[in-house]
Order: structure tokens, then C-alpha cells, then sequence
């Protein structure tokens, strides 16, 4: 699992955190059951304070995300396709919308974005044939 | 990973902790601190200089006696309970503490019978590891190595409780670094805290989960880090921006030809005009904006 | 008293530039034995006395010394010490250095009668028991009267304080060595009893000042 | 020079107002205060004696005038009043008198009242008994005073040294003589430790601050030794002052007081003559000179207060030596005391008491005098040079190898300008 987070993000720590780990749970990166590093080792690893972290994991556990186990750790729920795909339609959503945002800044005509998302789908086929 | 989860939920045992703790110098005065330091935290104690950090620490080491207010630590109520915990309890504090001859043996020699878990290989690494030099006299070392060989002492008896006054002031950034994360690992474990006191607050923000922050003897705020850099917002803004409202809110107020920047409470930097920016704050701003906070109180 | 003990150790630590006590106490011996060789004879004892004195005397004060330098009194804070474990500490390191004078007279009177076993006489004797008592006496008096003030208000708010003690002590010796207790035959039974009421009198001021010196400490903001 | 007067007033006006230097100079003064208030009290505690005289009046008006704080004569017509006077208390004790001489008297005291001793009575009595004889003999007056001087004795004792060689020890008055030169001893001893250690704190604590660097980029570092001295100098002699005032002040405000006079009269006098007198000054002098400079020296010498005590304790050393030294003089001479009263340092201590007890002529006591004003010259010299080099170097050794370190660059730097 790989984590980063930045000062300068102007986003707070644990929120960070939580985006990050929520990512690799939804790309499947993090399997159903797998134990999440404990909250004192991830805040000494990244440097953080223990109640950031613990911010972040308990944001976790209300979303659903992680669970507690008293004395074991926290461990990744298994997500079921139909909320990971709402997730990711909302994903979606977001970023074709600043998509259509700058194209209206720009006046790009819907065509020529069209065009654009082929031109991607066909570059991202093209990297996924290594995976 | 053989850590301990600990739940924020569960009852902790506050290895410090201070009630209403008040001292009256001719000439200063402290009044009315109250924190608690729950096992497994780090707690930061920020202020200017003469705020009264170091005499909290001293009353908590019964180095002068409060006037009034209760103190616990490590579970000790009376001077007497307090001193007999004196093994699991390590200190630095600001300023020199050993005579000048002194070298790194005769430190260990000297504070090794007072200490029944004194682990002299444990100070031989810590020494060693903080690049401390064998044959220099106490006096002859320089400040921030001084205080490296007073937490090397203060780490060498496995303290559950490290109470530190400015251990990150003459060290460079990479010392100042490695000292964090030795503290980080210090309170891996759940059991053990930290208490330190710095005006380097870069540090604090990062690893701190507590913070107290004293002013002219008087306590601004206790509690999280977060909660703290929550609660203010910095407002910068052209000269129209400033109306008379926002000029009765913001804390610290600076006034420049082009415009202003000043602290505002977080729930007032909502219905501001667009034209006002607003940014996240950092402790040594929050401590900057409030000392000219008080300063411009105290000339009017 | 094991923390007393302890803590008396760690007052000679601070105390001790390499021991400098124990080659002041070399240095003078080694002079006083080669003057008594020459024609001063004996009396090179009784001068020695005050270069020993003097040089004890300071000895006395030099923790406190370095403690108000380099604030050890923060020190002693942290160690599992009570604040009276360290006040007796310290009462106890004035009274090492007192006893190690006495023991220091007696060896040096030892080394000259070994020399010159004629210089025995029972004046001879009365004089030197003499001064062998009252080294200890006089160092535990100045000890006696400095301490509290040093527990008080520490060496560097007291420098010049401490020095009227020395003075005391002083004229008091000086005054003991001309004229005082010069009637009385120490080896007499009265003389016993003098030395003993002298004794008793010094030990009762010691404790009454280590008593005081423990209150003043416990008050006292470090 | 201006340096030097900068130096001065900044030593004179920190230690003039310091409650350390307050303390050494009320100290004695306080104590003083507190023995005489002691002896007053005591003296006031005995009131006067009132004695009722039943005899002629020649007799009763002698008496009378023979009245004084501890005995006051009354006179009484007759034995009956006085008796009555007895049995109120106004009276202590009554005195009836013989008229014919040789006077014999009757003395009856009130067991409460204040006690008369016989030797008091006898003593008032026997002038105006020796005037009534002499009266009744024709006597003129040259015969009278011949009759009436005592006898003179002169008392010296003598010791014997190892050699067999009788010396005189004292000469008359040797009660007033040994106590002059107690007093002298104690007063050296007490002035030269204060203003020592004082001079050596003072140089030690700038020096361990590093104020040092800073100063001595305004001002040499010969002048501010001179001006360290001069301060510490001028500070003594306020304290004298302060003790001449509180003297003469106190025999002023108390002179017709029973007890000061009491004391001065025990006092002879008469050994105080010009010679001793300018004797003990110089020695008092070129003593503590040469102490504060010493000590000057050796506070240069260590880098932080905390050494000072180090520097300060050969001062405390040599000055317990002389001071004892000094003490053990009034018992008596040895071939020790002979030689160390020439040698700087301690003969300022031990001469002026050897004088005092008339141990040693005059002239030992200037040539003595000449040895130690020479040596501070040569020492006071030698002593700025060093320092020049000394309070710049923070040496970690020992204060013997500092010593020995700067007397080498001195030399060193000498050699180097006469070349």
C-alpha cells in the first residue's frame, strides 16, 4: 500500500490518509481481510501524530471501509461491486465534470472531447496489455 | 506488527495530570493550567518566551512550589509520591544541569546508582548513536550536543514519561529530526508519553497529538493539534476588504499599503467576500497573530 | 541514609577537580614534614594548621559552588531524591571533609613522631589533641553556620555571606590556639571532659543547622 | 587614565551598593553593638550603691566627693536617720566612721541591697585618711604626693629557647600589649580575606560571563586592573571610614557612659606611639596591596566562577598561615616566626603583632616593612603583565599550569619587545 501525504496539500493529514487508503481498497490494491498497518505504526512511519492517524481509521470504520478488531487491528472489508461501482461512477462524475469545465473555459466544442476520450481509452488499452 | 491497537474510545491512564495550576512570581504569574497527558501521546506545550512553560514543568517536577492547583504524576499526588517515581520518569531540562568537567563516564557513573533500571549499553548506544564525544568536558560541548547527552541520560533508566524544556533548540535539522523520530518510537508501544515544550513548532505540528498553549501565564488552549489549527482561519485581503466587522474580529491584525492578513476564528471566515482569502493556518502563525494580537492590546 | 550516602557521593563528584583536596592535603604534609625537619621543628605543624584549614574550609563550599555555576541543584531535582536526602547529603560531605582534616592532622602528627619520637611530652600532646578536635569542630562550625545560608539563597546570591563564617572561624581558632582552653591538660580527665562538652556542643549546632538547612531547602524554588 | 577612572567607578558603584559588601562592613559592627549592648545591660542591671555615711562632716563631705556611677555616699546626721533610711530601702548599706586615725569604720548592709565591697569602702577611704595623718603630721604638700606615689614595678617575662637563650617576651602593660596585637591580627586577617576573595570573585565572574571580550575591546587590560584595584581599594578605605566614624561617633554620643569609660581607662595607651602607629599603617597597607593583587592575579587565572573558589583558597591559605602565625607570635619567638615575619605576604600580618608585644625593634620591623613594599612593586608589575595575557585565555588546566602558562607568554612577550 503506498501512502503520501504532504504539508502543503492544503488538505488535512487524515483526510489524506483516508482518500489514500479508500483508493487502494476500491482499486483492489487492499484485499477484503488484510490487516491495515496498526495506527501507532503508520503515524511513526509518516511521521504524524497518533490521533491523526486514529482520526483517519475511525473515518474509515464509519464509511464502512475498514473494521476494529479489539487487540488485533483493523482489517479491510471485503466491498461489494455494486458500492464499488457506485464509487467509482461518482469518481467519474467529478472529473469528467472539471473535464467539461475547462472545456467550456477554453470553448472546446463536445466533439473534439469525444474525440479526446478515444484517442485516452485507446493509449490506457494500450499500457494495460503489460498488466 | 506486533503493536497494540488502542482504541481512543477506552478509558487511558493520564500519566500527567494538572488541575489548576497557579504561581505567583513579584513579577509574573501563572494561572490556572489544566491539561492531562493520557499514555501513548506526545503533548506539546508552545508559548513565547516567558510564558510559563518552563515553570509548568518545574511545579510538575516540584522544582518550585505551586500556590495553588493539584499535580499527578505517573500517579503521584504528594511531593513525596511524586519523587519515589523519579525511576520511571526521564528529563531534559534547559540549561545545563552537570558540572563542567564532567564527561560522558562520569555522567553515567554519577546518575547510575540513583537509578535501579539504569541501562549503561543502553546509554552507550544512545550516545553513540547521537554522535555524543567521549572525551569533551560537559562545558566545552556545544549546546545542542549538551542536551543530547542529557537526553541519552534521561532515555539510559527507561522512563514510562519523558518531560522535555526545549530539546529541539541547538540541535540542527537533521538531530531535530532523528530526535522525533526516537520520541515517535518512544510512544509506539501505547504505554509510554512525551511532554515537551518547544517555540520550534514545525516540530509539534506533525508528531504532537496534544497541545497546550500558554500565554503570559495563562493557558490559550488545550487539546488536539488539529482541533487547535481548526478553529482559526488567516484572512489576507485588499485595504476595501477590511470593514469595520472584520476589523473587530480578526486577531493580530496586520495593515499594509496594499492590503492586510490577520487570524479569524474559523466559524466567522464562512460569509466573507470572495475577494478575502482565506488559508489554513500553522502554529507558529497562530502564535504569531495572537502575540501581535496582545501586543497591540496592551498599547492601546 | 543510603540516599544521603549516594548523594554525598555525587557532592564530591562535583566537588573534585581530580581530587584536588587530597593532593592540598599531600602538597601541605609532604611541606610541613621537610620544614619539620629543619630548626623550625614542631612549629611547622602548628602552620601547617592553617594553610589545612583554609584550604578545607573552601572545600566545603565548592558544591555549592559549582551547584549555583551549573545549576546541579536542577540536578539533584530529578534524581529520586527527597529534598531532605539532599540536604543530608550535603551536611554529610561537610562532615567527610571535617573528619578527613582530623584524620589528616593526626597522620601528620603520626609521620613526626615517628621522626622524633623526644618531641613527646605531655604538653606537646595536649596541644596537639588540641588541634586535632578542634579541625573537625571548626570546619563542622563554619559548615554549621554556611550551609543554611548556601541551602537558602545558593553561592551565587551569597558569595560574600559564606566569607564571614571563615572569618569567624578564624579569630575563633586563632583565639583557641593562643589563650583558650591553654589551662586545661586535655589528657586529664577534666581535659576529657572539656573535649567531650565541646563535642557535644558542635554536634548539637551541626544538627540544629542541618534541621534548618532542611526546612530552608524544602522552601526553596530551583 | 580615563580608562582606569571608568574601571574604578564601575567596580566602587556596583559593590557600594550590593548587600554583600553591606554585610561585611555592618557585620563587626552589628556584633560590636551587640557585646556592648551585652556589657551595658549588664552594667545597667548592678544600680548604683546608696551608702549613708554617719561620721564628721570632713569626712561625710570626702566621701561625697568621692561619689561615683557604681557607689553614691549620702550623708546622714546620725545613725538612727541612716538606720531608718536602711529600713525603707532608700539606703543599701551604711558606713559609720571612726574620726580617729588611723579611721576605723563600720559597714552594716541590707542583705537585698545592692552589695559594697570592703575593698571599695577601704579604697575611699584611705586618701582622706592618708590626708588626715598627713594633717596631723604637718605634712607640705611635695611630701604628701611623694608619700602617696606607689611604688613602680616592671614586668617582663621571659622564654627560654631551644638554645638555652632567654628572651624577653613582653614588656609592661603586656595584657593591653597582646591584645592590641590580637586585634591587629584579626583586623588583617578579616580585611585582607574580604577584599581578596571580593577582588578574585569580581575578575572570576566577568571573566566566566565573557563580559571580558566585550570590555577589553574598549579598555587595556592594565588600566582595568589598576582600576579593578583602585575600586576594591577605595571601597576599604570607605569601610575604614565608616569604622572611624562609628568609633568616634559612638564615643561622642557615650563618652560620659560609665562603661566606655570604663574601657578606655583599662586601655594603655602608651605603647601607641608614632612608630608602631606608622608601622601597623604601612603594614595594613602594603598588606592587603599585596592580597588584592594576588588575588586579582589568581581570578584572572580561572575561566568560570565556579573555579574562583579555587582561585581564592591559597589567598584563604596564606592568610590563615599568617594569621595564625600572627596569633602564636604572642606566645612567644621561634627561629619560624623570625623568617616567615620577613617574608611578603605574611610579615605584614605577623610584624605589626610582634611589635605590638615588643617582640622585635622598629627597625625589624621597617626593614620587614621595606621587603614587603618591594616585593608588591616587582609583584604588582609582574601581576598586570600576566593578567594582560591571562583574563583573554580560557585555559581547561589546572590553575598551577595556568600559572605557569601565562608567566611564559609574559616572558616570552618581554623578550620579544626588547629585541
Amino acid at each position: 500500500m503506498r501512502i503520501v501525504v504532504s504539508n502543503k496539500a492544503g488538505q488535512p493529514i487524515y483526510q489524506q490518509i483516508e482518500d489514500q487508503i479508500k483508493t487502494a481498497i476500491l482499486s483492489g490494491d487492499l484485499a477484503a481481510g488484510t490487516l491495515l498497518p496498526s495506527i501507532r505504526q503508520l503515524a511513526r512511519d509518516l511521521q504524524i501524530s497518533v490521533i491523526t492517524t486514529t482520526r483517519a481509521y475511525h473515518d474509515l470504520e464509519e464509511q464502512g471501509f475498514v473494521t476494529n478488531v479489539q487487540g488485533k487491528g483493523s482489517y479491510v472489508l471485503g466491498q461489494d461491486s455494486a458500492l464499488v461501482r457506485e464509487h467509482a461512477l461518482r469518481d467519474i462524475e467529478q472529473y469528467l465534470g472539471q473535464a467539461l469545465d475547462a472545456a467550456a473555459l477554453a470553448k472546446i466544442p463536445p466533439a473534439e472531447l469525444h474525440t479526446m476520450l478515444d484517442t485516452l481509452i485507446a493509449a490506457e488499452g494500450g499500457t494495460d496489455v503489460h498488466e | 506488527m506486533s503493536m497494540n491497537e488502542v482504541n481512543s474510545d477506552v478509558a487511558e491512564e493520564n500519566l500527567i495530570t494538572v488541575t489548576g495550576l497557579t504561581k505567583q512570581y513579584p513579577e509574573f504569574a501563572l494561572r490556572d493550567i489544566s491539561f492531562q497527558l493520557p499514555a501513548g501521546y506526545i503533548m506539546g506545550m508552545i508559548g513565547p518566551n516567558g510564558a510559563g512553560k518552563t515553570t509548568t514543568i518545574k511545579a510538575l517536577l516540584d522544582m518550585v512550589r505551586p500556590d495553588s492547583g493539584q499535580l499527578t504524576l505517573l500517579g503521584g499526588t504528594t511531593p513525596a509520591a511524586r519523587v519515589a517515581c523519579r525511576d520511571d520518569l526521564g528529563v531534559q531540562l534547559d540549561g545545563s544541569i552537570y558540572p563542567d568537567t564532567w564527561r560522558v563516564k562520569q555522567v553515567a557513573a554519577a546518575l547510575a546508582p540513583f537509578f535501579p533500571q539504569w541501562d549503561a549499553a543502553l546509554f552507550a548506544d544512545l550516545c553513540q548513536d547521537m554522535a555524543i564525544p567521549q572525551k569533551t568536558k560537559y562545558k566545552d560541548m556545544s549546546r545542542g550536543t549538551q542536551v543530547k547527552l542529557q537526553l541519552a541520560a534521561a532515555l539510559a533508566h527507561h522512563p514510562r514519561l519523558l518531560v522535555l524544556d526545549e530539546p529541539t533548540a541547538g540541535l540542527d535539522p537533521l538531530a531535530r529530526d532523528e530526535l522525533l523520530t526516537r520520541l515517535q518510537d518512544f510512544i509506539a508501544d501505547g504505554q509510554h508519553s512525551v511532554l515537551l515544550s518547544t517555540h520550534l513548532t514545525a516540530d509539534l505540528e506533525r508528531i504532537a497529538d496534544y497541545v497546550l498553549y500558554i500565554r503570559d501565564g495563562r493557558q490559550q488552549f488545550f487539546g488536539h493539534v488539529d482541533d487547535l489549527l481548526g478553529a482559526y482561519v488567516l484572512v489576507k485581503g485588499g485595504p476595501a476588504d477590511l470593514t469595520p466587522a472584520l476589523q473587530a474580529a480578526v486577531i493580530g491584525l496586520r495593515r499594509y499599503g496594499e492590503g492586510f492578513t490577520g487570524l479569524l476564528p474559523a466559524a466567522a471566515g464562512d460569509d466573507l467576500p470572495a475577494t478575502v482569502v482565506t488559508e489554513p493556518i500553522t502554529l507558529e502563525e497562530l502564535m504569531i497573530y495572537f502575540g501581535r494580537g496582545a501586543h497591540d492590546a496592551q498599547r492601546n | 541514609m543510603h540516599n544521603a550516602i549516594k548523594m554525598m557521593v555525587l557532592d564530591c563528584r562535583a566537588a573534585s577537580n581530580r581530587n584536588s583536596i587530597v593532593y592540598l592535603f599531600l602538597v601541605i604534609d609532604v611541606l610541613a614534614v621537610i620544614l619539620f625537619l629543619t630548626p623550625v621543628g614542631d612549629d611547622s605543624l602548628f602552620i601547617s594548621f592553617g594553610a589545612l584549614l583554609g584550604g578545607t574550609a573552601m572545600t566545603l563550599i565548592v558544591p555549592f559552588m559549582a551547584a549555583a555555576q551549573r545549576g546541579l541543584d536542577a540536578l539533584y531535582a530529578l534524581l529520586p531524591l527527597r529534598r531532605r536526602d539532599i540536604v543530608n547529603g550535603h551536611y554529610l560531605f561537610g562532615g567527610l571533609v571535617a573528619v578527613s582534616m582530623g584524620l589528616n592532622v593526626m597522620l601528620l602528627v603520626g609521620i613526626m613522631l615517628l621522626l622524633q619520637p623526644s618531641i613527646l611530652t605531655p604538653e606537646w600532646l595536649s596541644r596537639v589533641i588540641r588541634f586535632a578536635l578542634m579541625s573537625p569542630a571548626m570546619l563542622l562550625m563554619m559548615a554549621a553556620v554556611e550551609y543554611p545560608l548556601l541551602l537558602r539563597f545558593g553561592f551565587d546570591r551569597a558569595p560574600q555571606l559564606v566569607l564571614l563564617p571563615l572569618i569567624g572561624a578564624g579569630v575563633g581558632t586563632g583565639y583557641l590556639v593562643s589563650t583558650g582552653l591553654q589551662g586545661i591538660d586535655l589528657v586529664s580527665p577534666q581535659g576529657v571532659l572539656a573535649g567531650t562538652i565541646v563535642a557535644v556542643v558542635v554536634i548539637a549546632v551541626f544538627v540544629v543547622s542541618l534541621l534548618l538547612g532542611r526546612r530552608l531547602y524544602e522552601r526553596r524554588s530551583l | 587614565m580615563n580608562a582606569i577612572r571608568i574601571v574604578f567607578n564601575q567596580v566602587f558603584r556596583k559593590n557600594i551598593k550590593s548587600v554583600s559588601w553591606w554585610s561585611i562592613v555592618l557585620s563587626p559592627l552589628i556584633m560590636g553593638a551587640i557585646m556592648f549592648g551585652i556589657v551595658y545591660y549588664m552594667n545597667g542591671a548592678v544600680k548604683t550603691a546608696q551608702v549613708g555615711v554617719v561620721a564628721e562632716a570632713p569626712i561625710q563631705q570626702g566621701l561625697a566627693r568621692q561619689s561615683s556611677a557604681a557607689t553614691k555616699y549620702r550623708t546622714y546626721p546620725s545613725q538612727a536617720a541612716a538606720e531608718k533610711a536602711l529600713k525603707d530601702e532608700t539606703l543599701d548599706g551604711i558606713l559609720v566612721v571612726n574620726a580617729k586615725t588611723p579611721y576605723t569604720a563600720r559597714y552594716l548592709g541590707r542583705q537585698d541591697g545592692q552589695s559594697v565591697s570592703a575593698k571599695t569602702l577601704t579604697t575611699a577611704l584611705s586618701g582622706l585618711n592618708t590626708a588626715a595623718i598627713a594633717q596631723e603630721l604637718h605634712l607640705t604638700g611635695p611630701q604628701l604626693t611623694k608619700l602617696l606615689t606607689a611604688p613602680k614595678v616592671t614586668t617582663r617575662e621571659v622564654t627560654f629557647s631551644q638554645s638555652g637563650r632567654m628572651q624577653t617576651k613582653s614588656g609592661a602593660g603586656s595584657d593591653t600589649r597582646n591584645a592590641v596585637a590580637t586585634i591587629l591580627s584579626i583586623l588583617f586577617y578579616g580585611f585582607l580575606l574580604s577584599y581578596g576573595t571580593m577582588t578574585a570573585q569580581e575578575i572570576a565572574t566577568e571573566k566566566g560571563s565573557r563580559i571580558e571580550e566585550m570590555i577589553l575591546a574598549a579598555i587595556s587590560a592594565r588600566s582595568q586592573f589598576f582600576g579593578k584595584i583602585l575600586g576594591i581599594m577605595a571601597l576599604m578605605v570607605v569601610q575604614v571610614a565608616l569604622y572611624g566614624a562609628a568609633i568616634g561617633g559612638t564615643y561622642l554620643f557615650a563618652r560620659n557612659n560609665a562603661t566606655v569609660r570604663g574601657v578606655l581607662q583599662s586601655i594603655d595607651l602608651s605603647m601607641l606611639d608614632g612608630t608602631f602607629i606608622a608601622a601597623a599603617l604601612g603594614f595594613f597597607i602594603v598588606g592587603i596591596l599585596s592580597y588584592t593583587v594576588l588575588s586579582a592575579l589568581l581570578g584572572s587565572l580561572v575561566a568560570t566562577q565556579e573555579q574562583a573558589g579555587q582561585a581564592t583558597m591559597p589567598v584563604l591559605m596564606l592568610s590563615l598561615i599568617g594569621y595564625l602565625a600572627s596569633i602564636m607570635a604572642v606566645n612567644g619567638s621561634t627561629p619560624l616566626m623570625n623568617v616567615l615575619s620577613y617574608i611578603p605576604f605574611l610579615g605584614p600580618m605577623i610584624m605589626p603583632s610582634r611589635l605590638a608585644i615588643g617582640q622585635v625593634s622598629g627597625g625589624e620591623a621597617f626593614l620587614s616593612l621595606g621587603v614587603s613594599t618591594a616585593f608588591l612593586i616587582v609583584f604588582a608589575w609582574l601581576s598586570a603583565k600576566m593578567y594582560e595575557t591571562n583574563v583573554l585565555a580560557y585555559s581547561d588546566s589546572n590553575i598551577w599550569h595556568a600559572l605557569r602558562q601565562s608567566w611564559d607568554i609574559a616572558r616570552s612577550e618581554r623578550r620579544a619587545s626588547h629585541d
